[in-house]
């Protein structure tokens, strides 16, 4: 098997054959023997030269984090066969951002309206959740194109606010 | 004894009390919102009532509803727990009025303590130190302008009927104050209906010690140890130790016999809590007594070897102290993290949602009170503390190294936790030394977390741990492309710009 | 201090080490068998190493390639855990001899205390009561039936190489000693290739109660108090505590002082427990010295906030004890239950096995250490020792009610475990009043299990939650039909004769 | 859905069906409502008039138990639509019974031989498991038909090891 990773922005080149009972892999032009054993789900330890990791998933609907110890880690797995993934790598850098609620809660306030030009980082939306009042900040420079929040309605993490172009 | 208590409360604090009642073959009852028909709380009690929808107002905070509980099921007391109606002197007459115990003190020393000037006029007939001002609601800005100068500047204006930095100001010279104190005023009335707003001379990086009292309904007070709480966030604690660092024994017994001092003055009876403003010269001042149950009431319990909530139960149940101050035998040392669901590196954003793995640490010195479980959704209603990692240690210096080892060991998935900021609390020279005050945390956020040391290899090993996850366990892969689309970069820049935000 | 520590053991304690040394920042380097990839000591280390197939003496057994481990990883200090090398003095030597420091006392102090009959030569030329009886194996029939005489029958015959039981004999009538006498010699010789027994006057219902000692390399010894542990089964510790329930003040220093006179006399250094045998007037003889950390370790770390593991290690790289006798301070109580993966239904046989579901407890006054997870195969080479439930409470008292509470929250599905064994002794009356001794489990055993309160509608609320289950989880119901055959029945049956067997 | 349920013996018919979010259960003739949620697999909670009831389950290849508190139940679950589960039902008291291995260990010794008679309790096989010998006693007095265990051979739990009739 042969994969590109992205791990906290730096790409890597895994290829994996699984033999006696081990893994090997080739990483960046490097071979290492992996024995690796999944004790429960999102849990892998893996022995790696004698030393012992043992790896944590955290897998959210938009996002892949791998914790070794107590260091998050942001990982991105492609299969380089799959076009999917290709495209979704893709991703426009420019044109319209989306707001997006990063919690769950309920809109207090819209803070700007439509058409209006904003400042990266300028609070666009508040969001209750916890007893706390939370401002969500526009993620660039742009006039904002359309609002999607209503105040008083409830959004689930992920509910697009607002598009900023 | 009594038979059955109801536990007016949620979240660990409901779970720790139906614990303590379970160890005292006390039945218990529980009462939950539409929010939490899954929670620990309600799983553990004996029985469980529904009493509304998600919003506290319409459940957690109805009077009414959870003394109908209490009559429906037979309970002959109620636990509040802290924060809901715990400090509601309304509700301790109400629970009085329906002949049902209320675990806690009278609605006399609840609505004493209520009132910060009320208190401090209260506080200061019983020769209570006092932080320099006035002990109640200035009557012009003249008046203040007069007291300001006596005291001498940096002045703090408070709100009477204040918590939470609402209706507060710091003042640093004369020509700030009036604007300052209409501000203040006007902040006051809007937050708390009463506008009313008093002055004392500001301590410049003050520590927050507080100190643990008991008292039985036959006249006996015991003080129980200070606990440190300096450590805060937007005027929230985060971390508290007991002993404090700068605390000796013989400032702790001054300390504890002046809170005995406002207790008795306030004839206040069970659990309470007097907080002190503590200067750099040890000087420690009245601030005001919490009339309930704290938060980190456990670091007390873990140096005194007591049970404060059994100790409640038996004081509300008529019983007296079953020891006198010089049996109080305080020993090792005790730190307590509030785990929340916030975002440490978004600002601290709250951080609802479904807990997908959840690995708890144990072992040596180790105490853990939690809410939480694997697979419980964290509703977005309440406030986010999930659970209470404590440690015990002979010294502080092991009780820092075993909260460090069981923080390692937790891990929780699906929802952010601020884990990460006591790991980075914990490694800071200035908190090992002692060098705390209540601007501590916020100069520690200030600078640029290194992240702890840094080992190359491990994004290699994170490379070969997500290959082989896909390969040993495809189902879950499958799941990760499902609704990876471009959200992926909003998210993760959204992300990048709370993280430089924080750093500010 | 040491960079780097092998840790040459499994399970529980293996992972009770592996705390403390991320604790003092020492890295940590764990061995494995076959049977133990995927063991929780092995995913909490830092290194970890193959050495060999299941059967320990295959694997945990093999001095040389443990050492070999060592010297591959760079450890500087091997602890061996209880059970396995820890009490085997070539080890310890074998370990000096590769220049790798052993974690307790020197081979010489284990060699004196791992033969009894040398150990009690020794320690009555210290001035060590003993109960009467010979210091050295018996060379005829004769002399045993004239020692019997002298210290008058009851007598019990031991092997001087014993341990489990294997070659003692009790004996009550001159009549019966000429043919025990032999028997316990050749189960002597086959057991422990060494047929020397000696004899000595048998306590009735003794108790069994043991002294921590910990000795420094610089000549300072001091005691830690006592433990009762009387509650055995087949001479197996199942439940233990501390302070014993019938030691004062005085007798504690006493007997104290007696097991500093044992370590001193022995050159003693490092942790180490001195047993005792106590008569029902309170008389205390000296049993044996276990040179090694016990399994019930943590009942001292609780009552004294100490964590002797920590302080093992210190010793061991030469530090001198950081207290003395006069500091050590005991406060409240604890209590510590062994969970052994165990069927109490079924004759107490053994039940390795897959961990379906683990529900483990926390909370006030709890200690868990474990060496268990869900999904955990618990394998079926090593002993059945899968965690230690401590509780800690201001007494006695609610030392139980914490253990109870924690108990009635500890689910293990999958495999059996001896939970429920725990649940009824801490509700046993005689339990509770504290009389105990070595022939109290088997007498509570021997009585018909009451079950504790039951509830009638119990039955009625499991066939609903069965129906639910069936409902809701519909998954696991189709696995439940799969296998069941006609094995049900031949699996209850034989069931329900272990139960009435166990039960004789 | 309507169920036979033996618990500890004792059978039970029970009928479910929801309503507004709750379940009706008529059982043994009574009819009660119960508010149920899986927390996590293997674990529900139960709410019956106030009653707070978290049950456990404890699922074997061959056996079903539900812990209500620290209380364990053996549970048979039948679906009465289904033949298969009544035949298994019927499973017969007489006849040849199986010697079975209750946890997986190594066999040490077989304590009789072939055709021999065997009393009710008495030791026929040893099964070494954790550092323990414990003896696998006959169901019934009989006759030992067939011995399959091997010293030295490794069970497994519910391996027949003799067949006593």
């Amino acid at each position: 098997m042969v994969y590109e990773i992205i791990v906290d922005g730096k790409p890597h080149r895994l290829e994996l054959e699984k033999a006696d009972g081990l893994w090997e892999c080739r990483i960046d032009g490097r071979e290492i023997k992996v024995d690796a054993v999944i004790p429960r789900r999102d849990v892998i330890s893996m022995l790696v030269d004698g030393h012992s990791y043992e790896i944590k998933r955290e897998q959210t609907p938009t996002d892949l984090h791998l914790w070794v110890g107590s260091t998050r880690h942001a990982v991105e797995l492609r299969d380089p066969r799959s076009l999917q993934s290709r495209r979704a790598a893709t991703g426009d850098e420019k044109g319209p951002k989306k707001l997006v609620a990063p919690m769950p809660g309920r809109i207090v306030r819209v803070l700007v309206e439509e058409k209006s030009e904003v400042e990266a980082g300028q609070g666009i939306v508040v969001v209750e959740a916890m007893k706390m009042q939370n401002e969500i900040k526009s993620p660039k420079k742009g006039t904002v194109q359309k609002i999607l929040a209503t105040p008083g309605a409830a959004v689930n993490a992920g509910d697009v606010l607002a598009i900023v172009e | 004894m009594f038979k059955k208590i109801l536990i007016a409360n949620r979240g660990e604090i409901a779970v720790r009390v139906i614990r303590a009642c379970r160890e005292l073959e006390i039945a218990t009852v529980a009462v939950y919102s539409d929010a939490d028909r899954a929670a620990l709380h309600v799983r553990k009690a004996d029985e469980a009532y529904h009493i509304g929808p998600a919003p506290a107002t319409e459940s957690y905070l109805r009077m009414d509803k959870i003394l109908d509980v209490a009559k429906r099921s037979g309970a002959e007391a109620i636990h509040p727990g802290y924060g809901f109606l715990s400090e509601n002197s309304r509700f301790a007459q109400a629970c009085a009025d329906a002949d049902v115990k209320f675990i806690g003190p009278t609605p006399y020393s609840m609505e004493m303590m209520g009132s910060k000037t009320r208190a401090r006029q209260e506080m200061e007939k019983a020769g209570v130190p006092f932080v320099p001002g006035t002990s109640r609601g200035l009557s012009s800005p003249e008046e203040g302008e007069e007291v300001a100068e006596r005291v001498g500047y940096p002045v703090m204006l408070k709100a009477a009927a204040g918590g939470g930095g609402k209706g507060m100001r710091l003042v640093h010279t004369r020509e700030e104050l009036r604007s300052a104190l209409e501000s203040a005023q006007s902040e006051a009335q809007r937050s708390f209906g009463d506008s009313e707003v008093y002055i004392e001379k500001a301590i410049v990086n003050p520590r927050h010690i507080e100190m643990q009292v008991l008292a039985d309904e036959h006249g006996n007070t015991v003080w129980l140890g200070e606990r440190e709480c300096s450590i805060q966030r937007r005027h929230q604690k985060v971390l508290e130790e007991s002993p404090s660092p700068i605390v000796d024994p013989e400032m702790r017994r001054r300390m504890g016999e002046v809170a005995v001092k406002v207790a008795r003055a306030a004839n206040y009876t069970n659990a309470g809590t007097v907080e002190f403003l503590v200067d750099q010269h040890k000087n420690f001042y009245f601030l005001e007594m919490n009339t309930r149950l704290q938060v980190e009431h456990p670091v007390t319990e873990l140096i005194t070897g007591l049970d404060l909530v059994h100790l409640q139960i038996r004081i509300a149940n008529g019983e007296k102290l079953p020891f006198i101050q010089e049996d109080v035998r305080i020993r090792g040392h005790a730190i307590e993290c509030r785990i929340y669901a916030e975002d440490p590196d978004n600002n601290y954003f709250p951080s609802p949602g479904k807990i997908t793995v959840l690995l708890q640490p144990s072992g040596p010195g180790i105490r853990r009170d939690s809410g939480m479980y694997e697979g419980w959704n964290v509703p977005m209603d309440y406030d986010p503390l999930l659970a209470k990692l404590l440690s015990y240690g002979t010294d502080r210096q092991q009780a820092i190294q075993r909260l460090q080892r069981a923080l390692y060991e937790y891990f929780v998935a699906g929802i952010k936790t601020n884990i990460s900021l006591f790991q980075r609390i914990l490694r800071d020279a200035d908190f090992q030394a002692g060098k705390l005050d209540t601007g501590y945390l916020d100069r520690l956020l200030a600078n640029k977390d290194n992240g702890g040391p840094l080992q190359a290899p491990e994004s290699m090993v994170a490379a070969i741990a997500a290959g082989l996850f896909a390969v040993l366990d495809p189902a879950s892969a499958a799941n990760r492309n499902g609704n990876a689309t471009g959200m992926d970069t909003l998210r993760s820049n959204w992300k990048h710009r709370g993280r430089s935000e924080a750093l500010r």
